[in-house]
Parts: C-alpha cells; structure tokens; sequence
C-alpha cells in the first residue's frame, strides 16, 4: 500500500506541475512557477527514494532475490479481447534505480533553472515543459506494457522537442529540435512495427506476459522471415526505437545539434535521463534480447562503433556543449556495449550490471558536467572553448566540481566512472579485440575531456567580452547547492553495491574484480589525461601539430564524418526534391489534371456538337428522317429472341 | 391484290417524293405542299388497305377523311404563320430562317 | 348522359371555359386583367369539375377511355396550365389578345385530355394534332417579333413533317393488323418487320413531341423563339401529357413488341441523355438553356420506361408530376425576369441573389429539383425512375444515366453561381411579383419541397396503375 | 431515445434561422440549437450504453420504423449502434464548434447559418439511417449547402473549388445509386440494410456492387485516385465549411463504406481487400508525400487529409475486428483533429491575412493560444500518444497485423512509415508558423471567446480520447454488426509471419 501511494506521488506530481503551470502558469504564477515546480518535484524526489527504501528494504531484503511488483494498473485500451494495452507502474530494481536518478536529477536541474532562467520570458512554459519531460520520464521507466512504453516514449521525445526548440526565435534551435524530432521519430517507426511483431509473436503487448510465455517466444522463433525469427526482427526494430532515442550510430545526428536548448535542459534530457532511454529499453526487454540472438551482436556492435566515433568526433570539438554531447552518446555506446554483451550470454551479470551501473552513475556526473557548462557559459556568454580559459581562479567551486565529474568519467577510482566502467570492461574481458577498442575508448574519454577541462578552466585567459559579474547570493545557492549535490553523488556513488540492487531476473550479482583487472583501464585514463596535460594545460603550439599529424583523419573527425551532409543530401535532394515533389507534381498534374481534362473534354463535345443544333429546319428534318431509318434498320436487324 | 400493291406503290412514293420535296425545297410554301404529299400517301395507303385488305369495318376510311380535314387546317395555320413571316423578313425561304440556333 | 357527362368531365368544363371565351369576345373589349382573372377561375373551375368521383368508362365505341388515372393526369395537366398562367400574369396582362391566349391553350390543354383518353389511332391522331396547331398559333403570338414567327414556322412545319411519317406508320400498322383500336392492336400483334417498322415510325411520333434525340432538333430553336409561357406550355404540359399517353401505348397497346421497343427506347435513352446534357452545357439564354435541360429529363423517363417493368409507369407519372412544379417554378422565374426585364440571358442573372432573394432561392430550388438534389421531390423522382430503369437489368444504361446526372448538375450548378457568386456588372433591379405570380411561385416551390419528403402523391398514383 | 430529435433539431434550427436570423441572431440561434445537438448526443451515449448493459444481443437499438414509399419497400428507418453513437457524437461537436467558429460571419450571416446547420442535418441522417434509400438521401442533402457555403463564403478560386467538390461528390453518389439498386433488384427487394444483412446476397451480385458502392462512398473519403476535390474544396471553403467538410463529410464516406459496403457484402469485401488495401497504402504514403511539398498551410492540411483519411481504407481493407474498429476510431479522431487544425487556421488567416506558410513566422508570440493549438493539432495529427490520433492508428496497425498474410503487413509497415513524414511536414509547418522571428502578422485582435471556446471544444474531444480510449473503443466494440466483422469473416488467426 505504502508503495503505491509513494508511486502515485512519483508520477503525479510533476503531472499536476504540467497541468497547473500549463494552464494557469502564464497569467497567474509569472515567478513563483520555478519554485513550485520545484517544490513538487522535491516531493517527488523524497517519494522516490521513500519508495527505494520500501522496495529494497522493506518489501525485499537485500541480497535476496528481488520480487518484481506492481503496484497499479488499469486497462487503457483493449484491441481485441485478448489484446490490450495496460496502464500502470511496475516496480522493480530497474525501475526503482530509474525513478530514483530521474527523479533526483530533475529536482537539480529544477533548481538550478530557478535562477539559470530567470530572466527567460516564458519562465512558467520552461517549468511546465520540464515538468512534462520528467513526468513522462518517469511513466515511461515504470511500464508495464509495450505500448506504454511507446507512449511515454512518444511524450518524452516531444517535451525534448519543446524544450531543445524553446528558443524558438532563434531558426538554429527551431531546426535543432524538429531535426532531434523527425530522426527520433524514424527510429520509432521501427519500434512501434517491432512492438507489433514482438507483441504478436508472443499473443501479448503485457511485459509480465511477455517474459512468462517464454516458450511463445521459442515457438516464434522457428518461422523466419528472410532469413531471421519474429523475435530477432521485433527486438531488432526495438532497438532501432531505442538507438534513436539513446543517438547511436547511425542515428545519432541529432544529438550535437540538440544542444541549442537550454544547458539545465541538455543537463536533464540529453544527458542524464532521456538519452539513455535506449539503454534502459534493452535492459527493460532483457529477456527477450537474450533469446534473440542476432540482435545482441548488433547492440554490442553498434554500442562499440558509436562509443568509438563520438569519443573521435568529441577530440576534435571546440563547443563545450558539443562536446559534452559527443561524450554522452560515447558513454551511452559502452553501455549498449555492455548490455549487448550480456544478451549474449556469455558475461550476462556482468554486462547488464555493469551498464545499469554506468547509467546510473553517469546520469549524475554528466549532469553535474553539464550545470557546471552551464555556469560557465554563463559566465563567459559563449560555448566555444576558445573564449573560455583560466577560470579557475573565477570560478572556483565550478572548477572543482567539474574536475571531479572528469576525474569520474575517465575512470579514476575511487569516483563513480570508476567502478561502473570497471564492470562493464570486466564483461568484456574475455574478447581482447573488444576489449582492446573498449580501453581505446576510455582512453580517448580521458584525453577529450581533460582537453576540454584544461581548455576551460586552465590554459591563457580568452579575453571577457563583458565585464564578469558577480554571482549574486540566489545565484550562489541555487548553482551551488545541485552542484554540491551532485558533486558528492559523483564522489560516492561508486560504492553502491549496485549488482545486488539491478541485475537480470532480480537476482543479487556482487561485483568482484581484481586488481589486475582495475590496471589496464585505469592507466589508459591516466595517459588521456597527461596526453590532455601536455596539449592543453597551457597555451602552446602543440595541439595544432597533433591536428597536422593526423591529417586529413583529423578534419573529416571535425567534420563529424560527414553524416550530417549525407543525411542532409538524402533528406532535401532524395526525399524532398524527388520523391515529395515528384508525388505533389503528380497529383496536381496527372490526376487532378485528369479530371479537369475531363471536363474539357466534355466541354469539347458541347462544342463539337453545336453545329448539329444548325438552325436549318430542312436539317433537322433530315435528321428525324435518317433516325428514324436508322433506327428501322437496327430494330429490323435485331431478333428479340 | 395487284391493284393493292399499285396503290400502295403508288403511296409509298407519294411519301418519299413528299420526303425529299420537303428536304430539298426552299420556299416555304413548297415544303407544305410535300408535306402535304407525305399526308396524302398515308391517307392512301390507310383507303387502299381498307379497301383490299380489311373491307370489313371503315377504320382506314375514317382516318384518311380526317387526315383531309386536319392538313387542311394545318395548311390554313401555316399560311397565316408564313405571311407573319413574311412580315418580319421579307423572304419565304426556309435558309432565311436560320436566327435560332445553336 | 349523365354518366357520359361525368366521364368527360374535364373535357366538357374546358370546352365551357373555351367557349365562355369565345363568347366573351364577341362582347366589349375589357382590361388584359380582367381577362386573366377570368381565365384563372375557369380553369379552377375545370379543375374543380375534375375532382368530381367518376366511375371508369369508354365513350363513342371505345374511341374516348377514361380511368380514375386518366381523370388525375387531365387533373395534374389542368393544374399545371393554371399555375404556369398564373406565373405569367404579368405577360398575359400586357397583351391585348388575351381572350385568344386562353382559347388557344384551352383548345390545346383539350387535345391533349382527348389524346390521353383516347381508344384508338384515329382519336390519337386527330388530339395529336388539336393539341398541336394551337400551340403552333401561340409560339408567334408576339406578332411583330421575327424569332416568333421563325419559331412557329419551324414548328409547324417539323411537326407536319412528323405528322407525316407518324400517319404513314398508322397507315402501315392498319395494313398490318386491320384495326386502330387500342384494345384490339395488341391481339394482332406479331412482330412482323411490318409492324416493327409501323412501330418505328409511330415512335418517331412520340418523340418528336417529347423532344427525343434525334427528333429534338425544333425544340431547343421552338422554345427560344416562344414566349415564356408557350415555351413552359410546350415543354411542361404538352410534355406531360405526351409522356401519359407514351406509358399507354408503350405498356398497353404495343406490350407485345416490348421486345423492340425496349431497343429502341435504350438506345434514345442514351442518346437523349448525351446529347441533351452536351446541349445544355453551353447555353447561354435560359429558356434554351431550360430547353435542352429537358430534353435530358425525358431522357431519364426513356430510362425508366424501357425497363418495362410495372414501375416504371408510377414512377414516370410521378415524374411529371415533379416535373411540372420544377420547371415552371424555375420557367416561372425566367418569366417574372423576363417579362420585367426583357433580359433571357445567364450573364443577366449575375448576382440576382442580392437583389431579388426570394426569387432567386425559387429559381435555385427548382433547378436543384431539375438536378435531382434532395430535399427537392426531384430527387425522387429521379431515383424512381433509375430505380424502375434497374428493375429490368439495365444497370449500364441506368449508370450511364447516373453519370449524366453529374453532367447536368455542372450546368444548373452555373446558374446557381450566377445567381448567388457572381458580382453583376449592371445588376438587376429589384423585381416586384404580383400576387398571382406570387401564388404560382409559392405553389410550385412548396410542391418542389412536399412532394417527395410526402409519399402521398406517389402512393396515389402506384394504387392508381 | 428519439432518435427523430437529432435530425429534427438541426432542421428546425435552419429553419428558425432562415425565418427570424437577422443579422447576429442567425449565430445565437445556430449555437443554441448545436448546444442542443450536443446535448442530445451526449444523452444518446449515455442511454445508449445503459441500454446495452441489459440488451447485448440486439444489434440495432432506438429503432423506429416508418414506411415511406410503401410500393417501393422504401422506410424512414432510424437506429443506432455504438458506431453510430460514435459518428453522432463527433458530428454534434464539430457542428458546434464550427457554429462557434462561424460568430464573426458578416456576410449574409443569416444564409450561412442556415446553410451550415443544413449540412450538419444531413450528417445525422446519414449516421442514423438505417435504410439504404434514407442513408442516400441525407447523403445528398448536403450536395446544396456544400456547393452554395464553399461557393459563396469561400476565399481564393472558389466557384471553381466548390464545383469540383460538388461534381466529384455527386460522381460518387452516382456510382452509390446504382450500387444500391444493383442491392436493392439483387436482393430482397428492400433497402433496409438489416434485411439485406441477413438475406446474405447471392456473391455474383456482391461481385459487381462491392466496388460501386466501395467506389462511390470512397470518393467522399477521399480514395485515391478519387481525391483531388479535398486539397481544392478544404483550402477554399470557410472556416467553419472546412471543418464540417473535412470533420464530417469525409465520414460519411467512411462510414457508408462500413456500412453499406463491407457490412452488407462480405464475400466481395474480402475478394476485394487486397485491392483496398493498396489504395488504402497509396493515399497514406503518396498523400503524406505529397504534403511534404505545400506552401499553403490549408492545403498542406488538406493533403495530410488524404493522407489520414487513407488509414480509414487500409482499416476496413484489412478486414479484422479490430481494424475495423480503428477505422472507425480514426474517422472520430480524424474529424476531431481535421476541424482543430482549420479552426486554428481560420483563426490565424483571420489575423495575417494569408494563408502562406512562407509569409508568417513567429506567430507563438503573437497569438499562443491558436498556435499552442495548432500545435496540438499537429501533434495529434502526427499520431502523438496522449492526443486521439494515436489511439486510432495503432489500433489500425494492429489490426493489421492480425492478418498473418504480407500484404496486410506490408501495407501496416508502409502506413508505420507515414507517421515520419507525417512528422517532418507537421513540424515544418509550425516551426514556420509559430517559430522564428515574428512575421506576418496584420490584424492583431484577440482571439474572441466563440473561437476559444470552439478550439477547446475540439481539443476536449481531442483529449478525451487519446488520455482515456477506453470508454470509446467499449462503445464502439459493443457496437452491433457493422462494427463486428461480417458473418462469414472470421478474426484472422493470430500468427507470426
């Protein structure tokens, strides 16, 4: 009972936010609509770790075996009798670890935005769309159907369209976020025909169902289509739904360029919470990408190219935010990297915990890395890197949080990244090539994130283009309190013994790994970082000389590869130019221009025919005469029988 | 029966003249008179049938009286209507009379 | 006598009507006004006398036949007249030869009673041609008007030209068959190429007065000619009473040729169809536009009665009774604008809307009836007459008819643009009605709307067939 | 339940209006008798459902029977199911809303109303009849109203526009006239469609009427190659005729496809699925492609019309309950989400004076209620879950996927992919209205109460489907025959591949 009462508080609070601030906000709550929304969300938060206390303590014990619940549920649409889409809240230590960090994190950045913009003229639509953001976040991680997740899914990637776009004045930001719309929106499509397929071959949308009918799903995967099972087809098309969610190659285009929303935004949704939407997904339908063999090949595979390509890009970046982007979806790539591997089976408690773990973690060190940007864009007015420099001394307590999320994030104990890195290159440890690209990527971590460390906080001191103010006092508390916050969650998060709170079928998994196991990674970390310290700690010549070492490699990584071109010429010069202009040319031309040649036509005969009606009478009588012949003859030649 | 088929030779030409008569003539009042033509074979053929083929009752002879009678008023009408024509153009050839059309 | 007086009840109250007429002549010249109104309570009075119950029953060796349905059609014709008079008012009113108006119209409407009634070819014949010639001395009425006279000239002649050819046909189905007795021919009938050409050239006849493509050729040039009223005469009345007298002969006398003449009325059903609606589509004055409008209508009546079936009758009766509110309402309109105004033409009527509301949504109701458009009763009668044109099988002809209904409503659907879309150039002005005209309109419009959402009329007549 | 009121109303409304409508009064009168409707219809769904809770078997309830043309077999025969109950329910919001759209109507205030109240009239004949010949005949009504509201009040060539629409509708019903009579000589003599149900007709007469009848109705939703009137009488008639034109008129395409079509042939429905279904997919994915490519925003609405309107098809194409039923849903979302989004486009004409999406911008600043509206709009129309297109489409999908054969589910994948384009002509359009810097902007009055309380209106609607299907998806799978699969069709085997 209890946990059904802290559950409803979880999710209805940030839904009563939209609902007020949306309705109400604009004329009756100009500057009070932060704080409410905040206060509610603290509700929500203090419920969410209520409920996390009642779920791993109370209602199970730790170390045991953890009971999946459910502590709500109502039937939402039914299709036909036995297909049905359920509403309600599942819990268990996947979702309870997901409301806890979605939760928390919202509350900071909830905070933090009471002040990062306060001089924002729609202050209430900001918090309402927050509000919205965190609410569906919060339906979505708690499904207990397929079609909830796709509708919340839905609802999560519009309030990040409305918050990437809330800058609508601004053309890059509205293109941003109809850009992060449409990609996000063709990976649905093939999730929502993966839903179709999954819920089909195993009679049920229901995710207990699902897991239950285990043999549905055996039996399913006998029938192949070209060449593959209905499972390995519907959890492949899910995947492409959580790929363009979590922006993995080749659909993570829209992840840079999201940047144009607001950085608490960047900090919540495209950091934090909704871009490891993907991550959660898999490990949400965990026992379905277990039998589907092909597809966890696929996952690990695009988990490590893409964790691979944004750590390259992210070297070459000079946009703080860009960068930080890159780094996200790196990150997010190691954790489908290691999920994937746990579907394969051969490292399964290690790969999923320890993705679980680096999600989690990483959710609060890359939103304290994003806030702190945040405070530094703040100060200096500009994302680029090259206007930053020797902030140091100016912002001491963001210079040491920042430190503290890089230190986490390259993986150097005893912060967080450490030991969740740790875990997932402990699954991988038994494939060196993997391996070997895993460390590649750690150690590239190391080095674009000290370089960017360095750059910012370090180097020559770029000239301010204003004069610096100072922080005021509401300034101070509400930047400083979620940095501090967070900064501490960075600190100690890693000895959480996460495996006995997430792990596949409830089962408890404690972490062990040995020493040598902790060398390669973190030395790898350790030689980023004094790559990082040799280019950037000071202003030199030297990273213009690694950039002309790599050549041509080096500009096409600036380039980002050219995806973004290649989309760009299929989108406007196939889709548009040829297809769509093509098909409205047709309409309007070919069958609209048929049935105005119709009428023509019709009008042509009434011409043609005028000269019939001739006016001479002794015409006319030859007509009656001739028809009347006519018709004489034809009736002369017909026989009725 | 051979003097039926003379006559209703005989009728049958009378109308085809009539026909062509009132296809090819210009004036007005020559039209008339080969519809007149037409009438008559009718009312011919109608006696002559009577006559040879149903002398029974006096249908045939009744209709061709009448025929008489009604091309009689039909001629009366349509002098007076040609003489308004007249009036109005001045001509009584069927091509002038080509105002109405299409 | 009695019982003869009762059955030929319409006839003998017109002739009184005619013949008051003739008598009032002889007396001293009075207003136009006068006349009219004296005309308009006779033919109520006819139509009065018409309601009076009369039994079934034949006079003069079976050459005259009445039945209750008879007696309604004379009744549906006789109201007709009297409406389309009163739309005409205004024209009636400024002539001089008003008395000769009515004499004329009466002499027709009584031809076309006794060619409905009648029993044999020889009654036929001799009503074809008393409704005819009148009508032939009314088209040039305006006297100094040289289209008139062009018109009259064309119709009589066409019409002795036909007058012709129909007689020759007689004359070969009196060889062929030795009677001209309705109740006879049918006996006699065996579809011989004899008969079959008597009935080719008899349907000519028909079709002539019913404006059936290719014997339509006068009508459209008739009709422009006329005045308005003559034109309605011709295109409703005479229309009508020709098409009672076509459901006789078609399903009576020559029911054992239907084999044929279902052919036949196929093939002019379409050909009507076609050409009508091609016609209509240009026209640019309204009575000629009016003209080919219906001849497209009768092509919806060949539809139905070529199905043979027991429906089509009702269905081709009711039409005309549909028929006749919807086009004088729409003629009656023309009229009222016509005679006020002196202007024929479509660009006219530009805007009309703005300056004259209440005719113009009589004469958009009425079209829409012309159209077939619900909540009009010609939408009823349309889809009874594809209906009963179905119940024989023909669903090609009735699709092709279907389509045609598209055709025709592009061309009411310019008059309605023209009335309500259009801005004029030099508008209309504001065109007062008088009463009689007013009650014309008002009749006509409300049994455009009653008729077909009330099934009385038609329940009347299916019980009547 | 009378059933007679919700025709009878309408009716005396236009006439009341066309009697004593002078000037303002004509939109008092109009909104009080739509207010009437809705109430009405909201009355109807709530004894409906009570009704059914104690009468499950009974396919048709409220039934009242007249004879009309009693020699013809022809009856005045009302009756409703849940998908009438549906249809009625839209219809009585839509009709309202647009009398609520039409409050600042200057000219000839008194016509329009009158005109527009006929055309809602029509609407709840169609969806009430019972019988072939009535269903037909409140089918036509509307032809008159149509062409006069779109010919007279509309905007741009509008003559040409309202001829179009009127002569390709006609076509149709041409083709649904001899359809019917082909049923009517064909079967039992009768046009009552439950007689006709349950004297199955014989198949070689189904063979040649399933596609007239399929054909005729279909012209009305906008089947493709049948749709050219929609881009061209949606972007010329006024407000509140675009909303009615595409809210409901469409329906009844719909509507009479289920019903008459697939209800009373369901032997020629499944012979001729395949080919409904590849119309249904071409008018998705061409339609939405087409979209793609507008510069005028009503057109671009209108497209996507086409677009969604082909999900209906693809819905009765596919030919399982529960597509069926998503056809259905898809008609009420459809209509809803249609009237919004010309609603808010009448509302923004209004106050830019153009119709160009290339000529505003900014326009969130300016008036955010009807763009947050439009928003909405469009994110229901890009099949946001929350919003009732949502609801409606993925109950066609799965329906679809419910028949294991490929096209069926080849054509679901074609239909999945159009929720994509959907979304990049959706957020174009409103990124190029309501986003970027302010232009366009002429006349910059409120947005009066009338138009607020019509968006809301739709909105509601709007809302209450896509949060809470439920309650909708009950009416309608309670429904009688038409909303279950015909007899003799069986539900698809559920199968993998």
């Amino acid at each position: 009972m209890a946990a059904t009462g802290y559950a409803l508080l979880i999710v209805l609070m940030p839904l009563a936010g939209f609902v007020v601030l949306g309705l109400a906000g604009r004329h009756h709550l100009k500057r009070s609509a932060g704080w409410l929304a905040t206060a509610l969300m603290s509700v929500s938060a203090a419920a969410a770790l209520l409920l996390a206390w009642h779920y791993f303590f109370v209602q199970n014990a730790l170390g045991r075996s953890l009971e999946p619940a459910e502590v709500f549920r109502f039937r939402w649409l039914s299709f036909s009798p036995s297909l049905y889409v359920d509403m309600g809240m599942h819990l268990d230590g996947l979702s309870v670890m997901m409301l806890v960090l979605v939760s928390t994190v919202s509350l900071l950045v909830h905070l933090y935005s009471v002040e990062y913009l306060r001089s924002e003229e729609r202050y209430t639509s900001y918090f309402a769309f927050l509000q919205l953001f965190t609410f569906s976040m919060l339906g979505l991680v708690v499904s207990v159907n397929l079609f909830q997740i796709y509708f919340f899914w839905e609802l999560v990637g519009v309030s990040s369209y409305l918050l990437i776009g809330f800058h609508y004045e601004r053309p890059s930001a509205v293109s941003a976020a109809k850009k992060a719309f449409v990609v996000t929106r063709f990976a649905d499509f093939g999730f929502l025909i993966g839903i179709l397929i999954v819920g089909f071959s195993s009679t049920s949308f229901d995710l207990n169902t699902l897991f239950q009918t285990n043999c549905h799903v055996d039996a399913a995967r006998e029938e192949l289509f070209l060449g593959m099972s209905a499972i390995t087809w519907g959890t492949l098309l899910m995947f492409m739904g959580g790929a363009g969610k979590s922006a993995m190659f080749p659909l993570h285009i829209w992840l840079p360029d999201a940047m144009e929303g607001p950085t608490p935004v960047s900090a919540l949704i495209h950091a934090a919470t909704m871009v490891v939407a993907g991550v959660f997904l898999v490990a949400r339908l965990f026992p379905l990408y277990e039998v589907a063999w092909l597809t966890a090949d696929v996952v690990t595979v695009i988990g490590l190219t893409s964790s691979l390509l944004a750590a390259i890009i992210a070297c070459t970046q000079t946009d703080i935010k860009r960068v930080l982007a890159y780094s996200t979806m790196s990150q997010i790539g190691l954790m489908l990297f290691g999920l994937g591997l746990a579907a394969q089976g051969a490292s399964r408690e290690a790969g999923y915990v320890g993705s679980q773990f680096h999600l989690f973690t990483h959710g609060f060190f890359k939103a304290l890395l994003f806030l702190a940007a945040g405070v530094v864009i703040h100060r200096v007015h500009s994302n680029e890197v090259s206007d930053m420099g020797g902030l140091r001394r100016t912002l001491p307590l963001t210079h040491l949080v920042f430190l503290i999320a890089c230190l986490a994030i390259s993986g150097i104990p005893p912060l967080s990244g450490f030991f969740s890195k740790e875990t997932i290159l402990l699954a991988a440890a038994s494939h060196p090539f993997w391996y070997g690209l895993a460390l590649l990527v750690s150690a590239l971590t190391a080095f674009y994130m000290f370089r960017l460390y360095f750059l910012t906080f370090w180097n020559k001191p770029a000239l301010p283009k204003s004069e610096p103010e100072l922080p005021t006092a509401s300034e101070r508390l509400a930047y400083g309190f979620p940095l501090v916050v967070l900064a501490v969650a960075t600190a100690v998060n890693g000895f959480i013994p996460f495996g006995l709170f997430v792990a596949p079928d409830g089962r408890p998994y404690p972490v062990h790994a040995s020493a040598a196991a902790w060398l390669p990674p973190v030395g790898a970390a350790l030689c980023g970082i004094a790559v990082a310290a040799w280019g950037y700690a000071r202003a030199s010549e030297r990273p213009q000389e690694l950039a002309r070492r790599f050549g041509a490699f080096y500009s096409v990584a600036y380039r980002k590869f050219y995806i973004d071109e290649l989309y760009a010429y299929i989108t406007r010069r196939i889709i548009f130019g040829k297809v769509g202009r093509s098909a409205a040319w047709t309409d309007r031309q070919v069958v609209d221009g048929a049935v105005n040649q119709a009428g023509w036509l019709i009008q042509q005969w009434s011409l043609l025919m005028k000269c019939w009606q001739s006016g001479r009478l002794q015409g006319y009588a030859f007509w009656f005469f001739v028809g009347a012949g006519l018709l004489a003859v034809v009736l002369l030649l017909y026989s009725p029988n | 029966m051979d003097v039926l088929n003379f006559l209703l030779i005989t009728a049958s030409g009378l109308f085809f003249i009539g026909v062509y008569g009132f296809l090819t003539r210009r004036n007005l009042l020559t039209m008339l008179i080969s519809a007149e033509l037409m009438l008559n074979g009718a009312a011919l053929n109608l006696v002559a049938f009577n006559r040879y083929r149903w002398p029974e009752e006096l249908d045939g002879l009744f209709l061709a009286v009448f025929i008489v009678a009604i091309a009689a008023a039909e001629a009366a009408l349509l002098i007076a209507i040609v003489l308004r024509l007249y009036r109005n153009t001045r001509s009584v050839d069927v091509s002038d009379i080509t105002e109405l059309k299409h | 006598m009695i019982e003869a007086l009762l059955l030929m009840k319409h006839e003998m109250s017109l002739t009184v009507a005619a013949v008051v007429f003739l008598l009032v002549r002889l007396g001293r010249t009075r207003a136009a006004a006068t006349y009219a109104r004296l005309g308009y309570l006779l033919l109520g009075w006819c139509l009065l006398a018409g309601l009076i119950p009369a039994p079934p029953g034949q006079l003069f060796a079976g050459l005259f036949v009445t039945s209750s349905l008879v007696s309604m059609q004379k009744s549906f014709l006789t109201f007709g007249l009297l409406l389309l008079l009163l739309a005409s008012d205004r024209w009636l009113r400024r002539h001089d030869y008003v008395p000769e108006v009515f004499l004329l119209l009466f002499s027709s409407l009584l031809g076309l009673f006794f060619l409905i009634s009648s029993g044999s070819l020889l009654m036929f014949y001799l009503a074809l041609e008393l409704a005819t010639l009148p009508i032939a001395a009314l088209c040039n009425f305006d006297l100094q008007r040289r289209q008139a006279s062009e018109a009259a000239t064309k119709m009589i002649l066409s019409s002795a030209f036909s007058s012709g050819i129909l007689l020759f046909g007689i004359s070969l189905l009196y060889g062929s068959t030795g009677t001209l007795h309705f109740t006879e021919l049918p006996q006699r009938l065996n579809g011989s190429a004899l008969q079959v050409t008597a009935l080719v050239l008899l349907f000519t006849g028909f079709a002539f007065k019913l404006s059936v493509v290719p014997f339509h050729l006068w009508t459209a040039d008739v009709y422009e000619g006329s005045p308005v009223p003559v034109t309605t005469y011709l295109s409703v009345i005479s229309k009508g009473g020709m098409v009672f007298i076509f459901c006789t002969a078609l399903y009576q006398v020559f029911q054992p040729l239907q084999a044929y003449w279902h052919v036949l009325l196929v093939i002019t059903a379409a050909a009507t169809l076609l050409v009508g609606n091609l016609f209509a589509l240009r026209q640019e004055n309204l009575k000629r536009f009016l003209a080919f409008s219906s001849i497209a209508q009768v092509g919806f009546i060949l539809v139905a009665l070529s199905s043979g079936a027991e429906l089509a009758r009702a269905a081709a009766v009711y039409f005309v009774l549909v028929y006749l509110f919807s086009n004088i309402g729409a003629f009656a309109v023309v009229g009222i604008i016509s005679a006020a105004t002196g202007k024929e033409r479509l660009s006219d009527y530009r805007g009309l809307y703005r300056s004259n509301p209440r005719l113009s949504w009589a004469l958009a109701l009425s079209l829409f009836s012309l159209a077939g458009i619900p909540p009009t009763a010609g939408f009823f009668g349309k889809f009874f007459l594809l209906m009963s044109g179905a119940d024989g099988r023909q669903y090609l002809l009735v699709a092709f008819a279907a389509v045609n209904m598209v055709v025709a409503l592009y061309y009411y659907l310019r008059v309605v643009r023209a009335l309500f879309m259009e801005q004029p150039e030099a508008p209309l002005p504001i065109v007062t009605t008088v009463l009689p005209e007013r009650a014309a309109l008002v009749i006509s419009v409300a049994g455009v709307l009653i008729t077909g959402l009330f099934s009385g009329a038609y329940e009347t007549i299916a019980r009547l067939i | 339940m009378n059933l007679h009121l919700l025709i009878l109303i309408p009716l005396l409304t236009a006439v009341t209006i066309a009697l004593w409508g002078r000037g303002q009064r004509a939109a008092l009168i109009a909104t009080a008798g739509a207010v009437v409707q809705l109430g009405l219809s909201v009355l109807l769904y709530l004894t409906f459902t009570a009704y059914r809770q104690h009468h499950a078997g009974e396919a048709f309830v409220f039934e009242y029977r007249h004879v009309w043309y009693g020699p013809l077999q022809i009856a005045y025969h009302l009756g409703v199911d849940g998908i009438s109950v549906a249809m009625v329910m839209l219809t009585a919001i839509v009709v309202l809303a647009g009398v609520l759209m039409s409050w600042e109507v200057s000219y000839m205030p008194r016509e329009f109303h009158t005109l527009l109240t006929l055309l809602g009239a029509g609407a709840y004949g169609v969806f009430l009849s019972l019988d072939a010949f009535t269903l037909f005949f409140f089918l036509e009504l509307a032809v008159l109203p149509k062409y006069l509201l779109i010919g007279i009040w509309g905007s741009g060539k509008k003559e040409y526009c309202a001829r179009k629409l009127v002569l390709m509708l006609m076509l149709g019903s041409a083709l649904v006239l001899v359809g019917l009579l082909g049923m009517y000589f064909g079967g039992p003599r009768s046009f009552s469609i439950p007689d006709i149900a349950s004297s199955r007709l014989a198949p070689e007469v189904q063979q040649w009427v399933f596609p007239l009848l399929f054909t005729g109705f279909g012209i009305f939703t906008a089947l493709f190659p049948f749709h050219t009137w929609v881009p061209d009488g949606h972007s010329a008639a006024p407000t509140a005729g675009s909303m009615f034109l595409a809210g409901i008129s469409m329906k009844l395409g719909g509507y009479g496809c289920l019903r008459t079509a697939t209800h009373l042939m369901p032997d020629a429905a499944q012979q001729y699925a395949p080919t409904i279904i590849v119309l249904g997919c071409i008018a998705i994915l061409y339609g939405s492609l087409a979209t793609l490519m507008q510069k005028d925003i009503k057109y671009l609405n209108a497209y996507s019309s086409i677009s969604h309107c082909g999900f209906v098809v693809l819905g009765i194409g596919l030919l399982t309950q529960t597509a069926l039923h998503g056809a259905v849903l898809q008609m009420v979302s459809h209509g809803l989400m249609t009237a919004l989004f010309f609603a808010v486009i009448g509302i923004v004409y209004e106050r830019t004076h153009t119709r160009q999406l290339r000529e505003m911008g900014g326009l969130m600043q300016a008036m955010p209620f009807a763009v947050t509206a439009l928003f909405l709009a469009g994110l229901c129309s890009l099949g946001l879950p929350g919003l009732s297109g949502f609801v409606a489409e993925a109950t066609v999908f799965v329906g679809g996927w419910q028949q294991p054969d490929l096209l069926s589910r080849t054509a679901v994948v074609i239909a999945c992919s159009s929720i994509v384009v959907t979304a990049v002509y959706i957020l174009r359009a409103i990124g190029q209205v309501a986003m970027g810097p302010l232009r366009g902007l002429v006349s910059p009055h409120p947005v009066s109460w009338a138009e607020r309380l019509a968006v809301l209106l739709l909105l509601g609607g709007i809302f209450l489907m896509g949060l809470w299907p439920e309650w909708l998806v009950q009416l309608i799978q309670g429904s009688g025959p038409a909303g279950a699969l015909p007899d003799g069709l069986t539900a698809a085997p559920v199968e993998a591949f």
